[in-house]
């Protein structure tokens, strides 16, 4: 549980979570924080999958403890932090 | 002022929710509302089974903020905001949104508005399955459309009119 | 398409009207309702009775030429308008109109559009009975206004987005 | 029942059929046709009731064979002539 200290929780949803074949996971953080820009670099550099999916023009949201925020937001240690395609309900 | 809000597997009656909202306050003079519903075709595929994923937390968080915007830009007493999860079928109920107020005017366009932004803003995803497999839906430009004509001051006047 | 218009005495059941009409036509994706009410308060006094009145032959008239309206303006596919007539109580309700489509922006257009024009255009009068005596519902400029504005060309864009 | 080739049926209602004490009458009409704005005039002389209600400026509508027309409409043998306020349904 020490590693909440220095990671951050990583959400996918729907048909990301389908492409990428896993709906939550603890990541790491190299340092007390991150920008959603950087960390997105980082997710796209695991595999072709990631790399496609979120690619830059491509249409997803990432929403960081529950608000949707834009790429120069600091992630920090703790965080939950959900990556999710554009909603569809209602 | 109320806001009430479910995420719920379970159906729901559109009459007794009327009717819960409607007990706590006896000046309510209008109703306006809203019921969306599993249409048996979707972009030419007939539609045999739905799927309705959300973000738990974030979901419950979106709806509350939704309709507090609503109560902060019209007259209205209570909103209730209903939409259900899990396994859907054709005809089921999916979303149901009801706005009460004095004046109708106010009813409708809080009404429309909370739709409006549910449908850009809330974090459900439909996943459909037809006859060639599986597929997610794809969001509409028109729903981004129809939320963002709410930012405009015109709303803001004709909401008053009624 | 069907437009079904019934003015009636009898107390009515949102639930079961929708039902009724979504029964005729399983590409509903979108129901916008409104219904109105009798409140226990109105300008201040406190309502103990109320009667609806109405022109027979006119009223119908007029609900089917709103309904006709409405339908030739948006992409719908059917409408009901329920209006109770006769001795009203606090927190009955008087009336019911519903607006079906395949999407939500052309219901909540359609649905509003009938309830401002029934509000101008239909023969129907209320006379309240306060504790100071009986008095005819005096009308109100903004459901005036609130009908001329589905004159301007604006709120056809506007419909259009949802 | 030659009577109706030669009249109309006047309809009073809401606060002015109260104000005016009767629902419904048949009017017998001088010629073959006469202006609304006529017969308003002729409705005004009748007593000061009629003449305060239908005064102009006062709002009030007259709708002939259940269609809303103006002072201008022709009234005819046979038409029903229908004058109310302001409608306050819904």
């Amino acid at each position: 549980m020490a590693e909440a200290h220095t990671s951050i929780q990583l959400v996918f949803l729907a048909r990301l979570r389908e492409r990428f074949g896993v709906a939550r996971e603890t990541l790491s953080l190299d340092s007390s924080e991150i920008s959603v820009a950087s960390l997105l670099a980082r997710l796209r550099s695991r595999d072709p999958v990631f790399a496609d999916e979120l690619a830059e023009g491509r249409a997803y949201r990432v929403a960081v403890n529950h608000t949707v925020v834009g790429g120069e937001h600091s992630v920090r240690a703790g965080d939950e932090v959900a990556i999710f395609p554009p909603v569809t309900g209602g | 002022m109320a806001a009430y809000i479910r995420v719920q597997t379970e159906d729901f009656n559109i009459s007794e929710e009327i009717a819960a909202l409607r007990a706590r306050n006896p000046r309510v003079g209008a109703v306006a509302s809203f019921m969306g519903c599993v249409r048996d075709m979707n972009e030419g595929d007939s539609v045999k089974l739905m799927y309705l994923e959300h973000y738990p937390g974030m979901t419950e968080r979106e709806l509350q903020r939704i309709s507090a915007d609503a109560a902060s830009r019209w007259n209205i007493f209570d909103t209730l905001i209903v939409h259900r999860v899990g396994e859907l079928r054709p005809l089921d109920q999916i979303v149901l949104v009801i706005a009460t107020s004095a004046h109708r005017g106010d009813a409708f366009a809080a009404c429309e508005f909370m739709m409006d932004y549910l449908k850009t803003q809330a974090p459900f995803w439909k996943r459909e399955s037809t006859g060639d497999g599986e597929r997610w839906v794809e969001a509409r430009a028109s729903d981004d459309i129809a939320a963002k004509r709410w930012q405009s001051a015109e709303k803001q006047t004709r909401a008053q009119a009624g």
